[in-house]
């Protein structure tokens, strides 16, 4: 295992530590239970947005805790969900009293246990939703499966969510609003290599020199397809068309009630990609895959975009939701209406995104 | 024929040891289906129940056991923590302020947990989860007492139902968690969580067999 | 070979045409001869501020070309220099008339290029000036060597001139505060992996699962010495003191005289750094390494830094010049003034640098 | 005995069949203790010199050369690129208006390139570059040629003492380019711009000593 770390057991502390140094001006790190937070939190009268999930996807999420985006994350273990009591923990720190919207990656694991803080904070008195992202057309049912994974369009939703929050809409418009984002997304991914979880200490699975897996989540694990390797072309294809072309997607998702107190069963159905639909187009290294043959990507996807007849009205290119050093690419359409264009273009200022007024360069923590 | 404290205790600390020596192994397994974590995972959360068991180890069963659940729920994570968390926290709900416990109440303790894990994560049998271990392992549990077993004997018999459940994980398709996005190519491979659950049952029967 | 890519012939081609599909709101990309600029230019009575180098060192230096940084980027084949007529070319395209600055990073190849397409420019009655970056602590001596190679302080040079150029500066003052960057800049690199030469098709130099390379440049070379892997702490610990540590360099460069209109040479004293010094740290992924590892780095150099009494006031952490996909890391450190630090905080709005007021998320050229 | 233009389209044709020939030993030479892009990078050049070569093949020499060196100059790129684009260019510069040139026009026109080789890179002999293959073939042709010696035989000493120099490099460490970077790690290879520069000259005799 070749990788720049100290002892295995201590990869998401240090790394988390880190972060924290090299961006003091943006965030802090709590740690025993852990989570990110932002340095002024909590903000007075805005809804807090918090997310989390397994570590091993950096920037994602601690990277996006900032203005305009997260006001916490959560990093469990490396591919494993945090647990409840840092979601809980991360609530009380960051809720001004205007409650906590948590989004959340649809895996089981992480729906569990985000489930259960959401009961805690509910229990304390924290106005809470929890709101699901499921977006990955590779897993093609529900009724068989854990449902569609939550992969790329959870970018996409916490910076969209987290601006409309800087704005000061309340929880419920906030859950609207990134339901809205999750059914408008959609993903797909392939990976040209595995990737080495640390204390594992081997790949997660083999791959031939020719090979390669077509199907992937974000967790190193292997994809629905093992295929010989093909062009950037043939893959872009692949994955943009099995995109684009998806049918719509209906399934149940169990939300918080926040008026009853309790767990309600919502269906949620994905319209498809219709010609004439303005989209962000978001290609995202699954962590060793360079920037440049993202782009080889980014062009014949624009091009396959074009011929669709849908718009690219904005776009992401880089490595924003990776699987440690893991070669490949996933690519996400997100529909956008204006509302999200908008929230899109709002400043934003965290450890891995930034733009707009008010965003600045990465300050360090002064000498003590 | 009762099962003690020190014997819930003696348990405990054997389940801690026996992940420990199969960590690698449920890693291994859940690198085929999952993401490779489940031994991990599992060993993490035992290394901390030991750390915190101490505190307890003068309390009832009921608290051992829903400290041993918390502890889980707040360092397994995934969908191990949840699961196992609320398996021994709704077992230690349903023994709260015993000392020792009768075959009948291990039963209904163990019934208890299984039915806050299917609440939870909502399997069913064949589902390839550790479900496939659990039910089948317990209701045969439930049989053999009703059938006047002895209780090292009814408890073999539910480890011998958990091993063909576990084992009978490997031709499904999965339908729950991470494995079912693999759709066929899960077929073919042991659920890990399947496992975890036949050697947290088989060590309950181990220690209760080799007590003095 | 695992690369998302076509024909390896046409990698830098389909790259360059997908970086300005994704950011057409920036910049610009011309063909035969190639490179890339700014989508204003020329910018009315502004010093055009010009790099380029071998390809593979993505986002540098194109995906840097923008407000506040560099007017253009001239893109070699990888790992090959780029030739005088791109040169020509970029600065004919960009020059409002206030000259060009080149800034070369210290390679014979990249140094003869640019000295010819400076000799053709000035020829042409266009001002210029070509600026060295020599930063690689690596390389000790500049007798038995071809000097320092130029690497890490590149990215901080062109951001900071950049800056300069964007208030008005003129070309003199813009050589003037180049060379200062250069000569307070100090870097040094080491791979985990080697990387795959596209037209190459293997990796450059094969190394053990348990070895690693110190002091390697940014063209996939083995470095100084081979070793037994170590920790990140150790690993940093030797790139950091290396650099810290680092004598008084002094080195005959040889710069462009605009009155003479003849080349001169120019003894240069790079100052080691004091403590005290207020310094930006620069962790660099060399294309392979995520972030999170990064981190890991960060964290030591930061503990390291406050032993030896430097102030970490700025800092940039992430993949900005890279090896295709190596796995590693460099490190660099700057010493910077407070001028320095002004223009490092000032706007900028490229592909991959994107802060401050004016800087905007990524646009998309809409349907024809 | 003169050379022709022919002869010299006839070489600049071969130079560009002998590099495409050694592109992948000339770039494994260069992954040695360099970049791995010398013979991609001379192909590449070479290719380009044989599309812009029909555009000029009924000017004279000089301007075959001349053309030919800023083809190099502007698609080789690296060190390569402006050392061998000045090469030629000089070469051009030192023949215009040839249409055959003698055999001291020969050692005049190698002569030239070299100086703008040397100009423009600043090596010496010893430094492990092109130069330590081309000084000493260019003044061993010098020589040949002052001791009265046939054109022919004066271009196999040519090229006998181009191979020693070439040859010469394998021990040596390289104190200018790429490969000074690795200090002792040099010794030990062969120099890649030393290899092309032998082929150059080499094809030269070859060339000229086949022509019918
Ligand atoms: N919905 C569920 N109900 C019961 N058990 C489940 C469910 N989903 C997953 N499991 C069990 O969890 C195991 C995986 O646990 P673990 O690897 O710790 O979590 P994760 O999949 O989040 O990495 C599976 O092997 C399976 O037995
Ligand atoms: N200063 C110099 N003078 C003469 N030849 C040089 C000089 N520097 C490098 N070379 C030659 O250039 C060759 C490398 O060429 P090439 O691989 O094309 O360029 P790069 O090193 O830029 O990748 C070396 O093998 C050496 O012979
Ligand atoms: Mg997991
Ligand atoms: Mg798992
Ligand atoms: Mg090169
Ligand atoms: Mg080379």
């Amino acid at each position: 295992m070749k990788k720049l770390i100290n002892k295995v057991e201590n990869v998401v502390r240090e790394s988390l530590e880190g972060m924290a140094l090299a961006h003091s001006d943006l965030i802090r790190v709590h740690f025993d239970p852990t989570f990110v937070y932002r340095a002024d939190a909590p903000v007075a009268n805005k809804v807090a947005v918090i997310s989390g999930g397994g570590s091993g996807h950096e920037p994602m999420h601690g990277g996006f805790v900032g203005v305009g985006m997260l006001d916490a994350a959560c990093p469990g273990e490396v591919f494993t969900s945090p647990t409840p009591d840092q979601m809980l923990e991360a609530a009380r720190t960051v809720n001004s009293g205007a409650g906590v919207l948590y989004i959340v990656k649809n895996y089981t694991g992480d729906v569990m246990n985000f489930e259960m803080a959401a009961e805690l904070a509910a229990s304390e008195g924290i106005p809470v939703q929890n709101i699901l992202i499921d977006d990955d057309v590779a897993v093609k049912d529900s009724l068989y499966t854990a449902g569609r994974r939550g992969v790329g369009t959870t970018v996409l939703a916490e910076k969209i969510v987290g601006a409309a929050a800087e704005e000061g809409r309340d929880l419920k418009a906030l859950a609207d609003l990134c339901r809205r984002v999750n059914i408008n997304g959609r993903s797909m991914g392939m990976a040209l290599t595995s990737c080495t979880v640390p204390a594992k200490g081997s790949p997660t699975f083999e791959l031939g020199d020719d090979e390669m897996e077509i199907g992937i989540g974000i967790h190193g694990e292997p994809g629905r397809e093992r295929m010989k390797l093909k062009s950037a072309d043939e893959i872009t294809e692949m994955l943009a068309l099995a995109i684009i072309e998806d049918d719509a997607y209906t399934r149940t998702v169990r939300e918080f009630d926040l008026d009853k107190g309790t767990w309600v069963d919502v269906e949620l159905t994905d319209p498809p990609f219709q010609p004439g639909d303005n989209v962000l187009a978001f290609v995202n290294s699954m962590g060793g895959t360079p920037v440049s043959e993202l782009y080889i990507v980014y062009r014949k996807l624009h091009e396959i975009c074009e011929k669709k007849g849908l718009r690219i009205v904005r776009n992401l290119v880089g490595a924003y939701i990776t699987s440690l050093e893991m070669q490949g690419v996933s690519i996400t359409l997100l529909r956008m209406d204006d509302e999200m264009i908008r929230l899109w273009d709002a400043p934003v200022n965290t450890p891995a995104l930034r733009w707009g007024p008010g965003s600045t360069a990465a300050l360090s923590k002064p000498l003590a | 024929m009762t099962l003690t404290k020190t014997d819930v205790l003696a348990w405990l600390k054997r389940v801690a040891e026996v992940i420990a020596e199969n960590k690698e192994y449920l890693t291994q397994l859940d690198a085929a289906i999952g993401d490779a974590d489940h031994g991990i995972n599992m060993d993490r959360g035992f290394q901390r129940v030991m750390s915190q068991l101490p505190t307890v180890e003068d309390k009832d069963i009921g608290t051992i056991l829903k400290t041993t659940g918390m502890a889980l729920l707040s360092s397994v994570g995934g969908a191990g923590g949840p699961l196992y968390g609320t398996f021994f926290m709704r077992m230690g709900m349903a023994v709260a302020g015993k000392e020792e416990l009768s075959p009948e109440e291990v039963l209904t303790m163990l019934k208890a947990g299984l039915d806050g894990v299917v609440q939870r994560g909502k399997a069913e049998v064949g589902d390839k989860t550790m479900v496939d271990t659990l039910t089948p392992a317990i209701r045969t549990l439930e049989d053999a007492l009703a059938a006047g077993h002895q209780f090292d004997d009814a408890l073999d018999r539910m480890v011998a139902a958990a091993e063909e459940g576990m084992k009978a994980t490997i031709p499904l398709v999965a339908r729950k968690g991470r494995a079912s996005y693999l759709g066929q190519r899960s077929a073919g491979h042991q659920d890990p969580g399947a496992t975890s659950s036949y050697l947290i049952l088989a060590t309950l029967r181990d220690t209760f067999k080799s007590r003095e």
